[in-house]
């Protein structure tokens, strides 16, 4: 059996205005693994999210975390927020202090830590995401790239189980995104949960261990991602396009260039060794 | 009667064209260690009171309600940000703290007078703008006076059927005028005139300042109801 | 605009304990205000430019700039103040005056010299501020109120203005920038009308941003506190060897000057 | 000899801060074409913008419009900024009516356009970008695509002979991207030269007709697509990525699947057929 860390039974839920932003979604993330959510804008990604750490409470179904699952008091909403930390899409709505310092000190300080393990932790995310040089600058003068790793450091030293991040490279041009994306590689590897959603395919093709594909409100396919996006019909629907790495691969299939039944490449240099071969 | 108002009239034309126009309102706040010790710590004084209530209303409602706090520090933040936008005026256009009656009218005076306080400090410390040992006297006129006249004057404008527009433009301009009043009067108080006392010096005061300021209050007004009557569609 | 806040973050005194320098600026101010001797006004003006210029490593040409700021305000009030009213008519001490229908409006000789002082006691003080404002972040400023047991509302309410002012300033700069290239501030009608809009239109991105900020801090535990930490910072006893013998030799100054022995 | 619309002369800004953005630029910008403007963040393209219909006024250099330089004083400038239009890359931070009509309105009102003529532009603007139906709604209620339809229409209101437009296709989908692609490829064959910053290479290579690539304040290559993209070295200083039409393209000729010297594919459709030849 599977080991699943988060699970969505039947998620509903309706915003104030009417929108209705999730249908009976039901979902279930791998423990362990790098899972990416796709979806074009306004798909229900980030109000799911907001749901996995009980900001927001479903108007029906359920949210399990650990198998057991979530109750919307107090304190094990707290613990809850604990263990599922998200890194929202706009660095400047979620960045509420001036000093990176504090910033970051902030969520540890509410788990009621000591002031010294607090400092640790501190230290530590800002290592992690290659911050130290930006202690003394103020949150106003930097980049979004950097804005954007603060509020990933902001998370990792509240040490959660999951981090969820809503579209972790937007607006990143292709070296800070390739570093982002590093960055949560070894995030996973420490053996956090990282879940991330997106609508750039060419991302989540390389990057995910797992992938699901929400369309309106629903979880409308899921699966490895050369499972996922070799179903043409699942990507059409949800407004998306095919990994140019599939598509490549597909052609070369299709004109003999390439066995047929070959595992498909994940990257560049994968692609690369598959033509070698042939 | 007619050649004092003149002759002052002109003082004050001449210094106006000499020093006001090309720059902002730096005529607005008390400058840093322009009070007499006595009567900067007298100005400290009597704001305490007003901070106190003011702080404790609000951590009453910040108990009820967590996120009155991120929206009283997005409120201070758009004042500030007001402040330092230049309003277009008959006189050229002058950098202004337009939203102190607005916010008035919103959060009520209370509020107002701790928000006041902060964005005071920063116009002292990020813009050099009014001072640190003036804060008293500065926050007493913008922070406790303005406001609580613009509240006022909103309320019983509209209970006695005044129509939203003029309610406001008065609540916006007649806050402003006060402020400005207090400001004068703070000064004459600390800088009586050695021959013609407090009085003389109040009407220096508020002729120098009048030139700048009756334009800059009407059409702070005006902006306060553009400001309403957008606020109003969305 | 806020390129005080700029100098605060990156000139040569950062790293010195933010209460030190607070020390310095105050006592120096208290002095200046306190004694109220023209020649004390002037060593600390000469004091505080040295610091600013000197240690801090401000730019010469920024420092004049700043201080030709206040000079507007100093002027019209130091004027205003040396100017008297006077229904008595002119006397002794007239250097200049109108009589116009028994009203005399004029300067005086004591009123020149009480504007002269009052207008290099300011500035003194201006010195001390800039001092201050140059060399210390508000976030430090803050931290310092913190260990003086100011309210905390009050000072996670600066906190929090004091990182919004940033973002909204931003945005009110993007939507000022939008309107001009749109002929937003073509005429004074058409400045008014877009001003106005603007204002609302940042009014409602405030209201929505304090939605999104309070959501991105529940997720983090948010509960009615912002409790932070704030790093931590070396007394040095360096510094405070040096600020006792510059206040000391001031006071020393300022009390040989009121007992007539200098000056 | 070649019509240049825009044109600027060793353009040099720095910000009050002290950054440089922008170091002795030189650019021409062709009549009538499609031109992409491309870089990492910060590499200068949004200040260029800026100078190019008067919003900053460079420290040095010059800007020409037309084959004239630009004057600086008030009525210059606003003939400037009639004639150069610029949709700004947060649209969030741009729109600041209550609705999208008075919102399209702000434009053409300013110009001093008789009612009629006014409402004509509203509409056709609204037509022009598929926004009929959001006539009367409030601006902040909008989704993400539908806010930056909005502040094209805003300027296309204004019928300006240039629009220039900053990183279209951040943050949308691909979907709501290529029809933003279709929109501007509409405008331009309406005679109207459109610009585009971005740092989405791809993007850049199938659409544009021309592209500079800037680094660091200063214009380091251009020319067309298939000869800028294919220069691996100016990539490189540029921190960008190769499209990866030419990096398949690259892969097919080395293993001789592709003869070399065959034009660049410029699409899917041209790679596929490019095979299908062979």
């Amino acid at each position: 059996m599977a080991d699943y860390i988060l699970e969505a039974n039947n998620l509903s839920y309706t915003y104030p205005d009417g929108t209705q932003a999730l249908k009976e979604l039901c979902l279930k993330i791998p423990r362990g693994q790098k899972t990416a959510i796709l979806g074009s804008n306004g798909a229900g990604k980030s109000t799911l999210f907001l749901h996995l750490n009980g900001i927001l409470k479903p108007k029906s179904g359920t949210v399990k975390f650990n198998g057991k699952d979530v109750a919307y008091g107090r304190k094990s909403l707290l613990e809850l927020r604990k263990n599922v930390g998200i890194v929202f899409q706009d660095p400047d709505s979620q960045l509420f202090s001036a000093s990176v310092y504090q910033e970051i000190s902030f969520g540890p300080l509410n788990l009621g830590l000591a002031e010294k393990t607090v400092r640790g932790r501190v230290e530590q995310a800002m290592t992690a995401t290659g911050i130290n040089e930006l202690k003394d600058k103020p949150t106003h003068m930097l980049s979004y790239g950097q804005k954007k790793r603060v509020t990933i450091a902001d998370i990792l030293a509240m040490e959660p189980q999951v981090l969820i991040c809503d579209e972790p490279t937007a607006w990143l041009d292709p070296k800070h995104a390739k570093q982002t994306l590093q960055l949560f590689d070894e995030i996973s590897q420490n053996g956090t949960t990282v879940i991330l959603s997106t609508h750039d395919v060419d991302l989540a093709y390389s990057w995910a261990d797992y992938v699901f594909i929400v369309s309106d409100g629903r979880v409308i396919g899921e699966g490895t991602p050369d499972k996922v996006f070799s179903d043409d019909n699942l990507i059409r629907i949800a407004d998306l396009e095919k990994p140019w790495l599939v598509d490549v691969y597909d052609l070369l299939v299709k004109k003999g260039f390439l066995a047929v039944n070959t595992d498909l490449p994940r990257n560049k240099e994968d692609l690369y060794n598959l033509m070698l071969k042939k | 009667m007619k050649t004092r108002k003149m002759v002052a009239l002109t003082f004050v034309y001449i210094l106006s064209v000499m020093l006001l126009i090309p720059q902002n309102a730096y005529a607005m706040h008390i400058m840093e260690g322009f009070l007499p010790m006595n009567w900067a710590g007298i100005w400290f004084a009597l704001i305490i009171p007003f901070i106190f209530l003011g702080l404790r209303s609000i951590q009453k409602t910040i108990n009820i309600n967590p996120s009155l706090k991120m929206l009283l520090g997005l409120a201070g933040a758009f004042a500030f940000v007001l402040s330092s936008l230049k309003i277009p005026s008959v006189t050229g256009s002058c950098s202004h703290p337009t939203g102190v009656g607005l916010g008035a009218i919103m959060f009520g005076p209370m509020t107002m007078s701790v928000l006041g306080c902060i964005i005071l400090i920063f116009q002292a410390v990020l813009l050099a703008h009014g001072g640190i040992t003036t804060l008293g006297a500065n926050t007493f006129s913008m922070g406790v006076v303005g406001p609580i006249v613009s509240y006022a004057v909103f309320r019983i404008a509209r209970k006695s059927g005044a129509p939203l527009g003029w309610s406001v433009f008065l609540a916006a301009a007649l806050g402003d005028l006060l402020t400005y009043l207090t400001t004068s009067l703070q000064l004459a108080l600390a800088f009586p005139d050695p021959s013609g006392g407090i009085l003389a010096s109040l009407i220096k005061f508020m002729g120098v300042f009048a030139v700048t300021q009756v334009p800059l209050a009407i059409s702070e007004g005006i902006l306060t109801v553009v400001v309403f009557n957008v606020l109003m569609n969305y | 605009m806020l390129n005080i806040d700029g100098f605060a973050y990156t000139n040569s005194l950062r790293q010195v304990h933010p209460l030190e320098k607070a020390a310095f600026a105050f006592i120096t101010m208290f002095m200046c205000i306190g004694f109220s001797l023209p020649v004390i006004s002037g060593l600390v003006i000469v004091l505080m430019a040295f610091a600013i210029v000197g240690p801090a490593r401000i730019p010469i040409k920024v420092y004049f700039r700043l201080m030709s700021l206040p000079f507007s305000f100093l002027l019209i009030g130091v004027v205003t103040i040396a100017v008297s009213i006077t229904t008595k008519g002119s006397g002794a001490g007239w250097l200049a005056g109108i009589t116009i229908s028994g009203i005399t409006v004029g300067i005086t000789y004591s009123g020149i010299i009480y504007a002269i002082g009052l207008f290099l006691k300011s500035l003194g003080a201006v010195s001390c501020l800039y001092f201050l404002s140059l060399t210390t972040p508000a976030v430090e400023m803050t931290a310092v109120m913190r260990k003086l047991k100011f309210p905390s509302l009050f000072i996670e309410l600066t906190d929090l203005i004091y990182r919004f002012i940033f973002v909204m300033l931003a945005t009110a700069e993007e939507i000022h920038t939008s309107q001009s290239s749109r002929w937003g501030y073509a005429s004074m009608k058409n400045s008014m009308k877009s001003l106005g809009q603007l204002t609302a239109a940042l009014f409602v991105k405030a209201l929505h941003r304090s939605q999104t900020l309070y959501t991105a801090l529940s997720s983090r535990g948010y509960t009615g506190q912002l409790n932070v930490l704030t790093p931590e910072y070396t007394v040095s006893v360096n510094n405070i060897i040096i600020i006792a013998v510059i206040e000391s030799a001031l006071t020393i100054t300022a009390i040989l000057l009121e007992m007539g022995y200098i000056g």
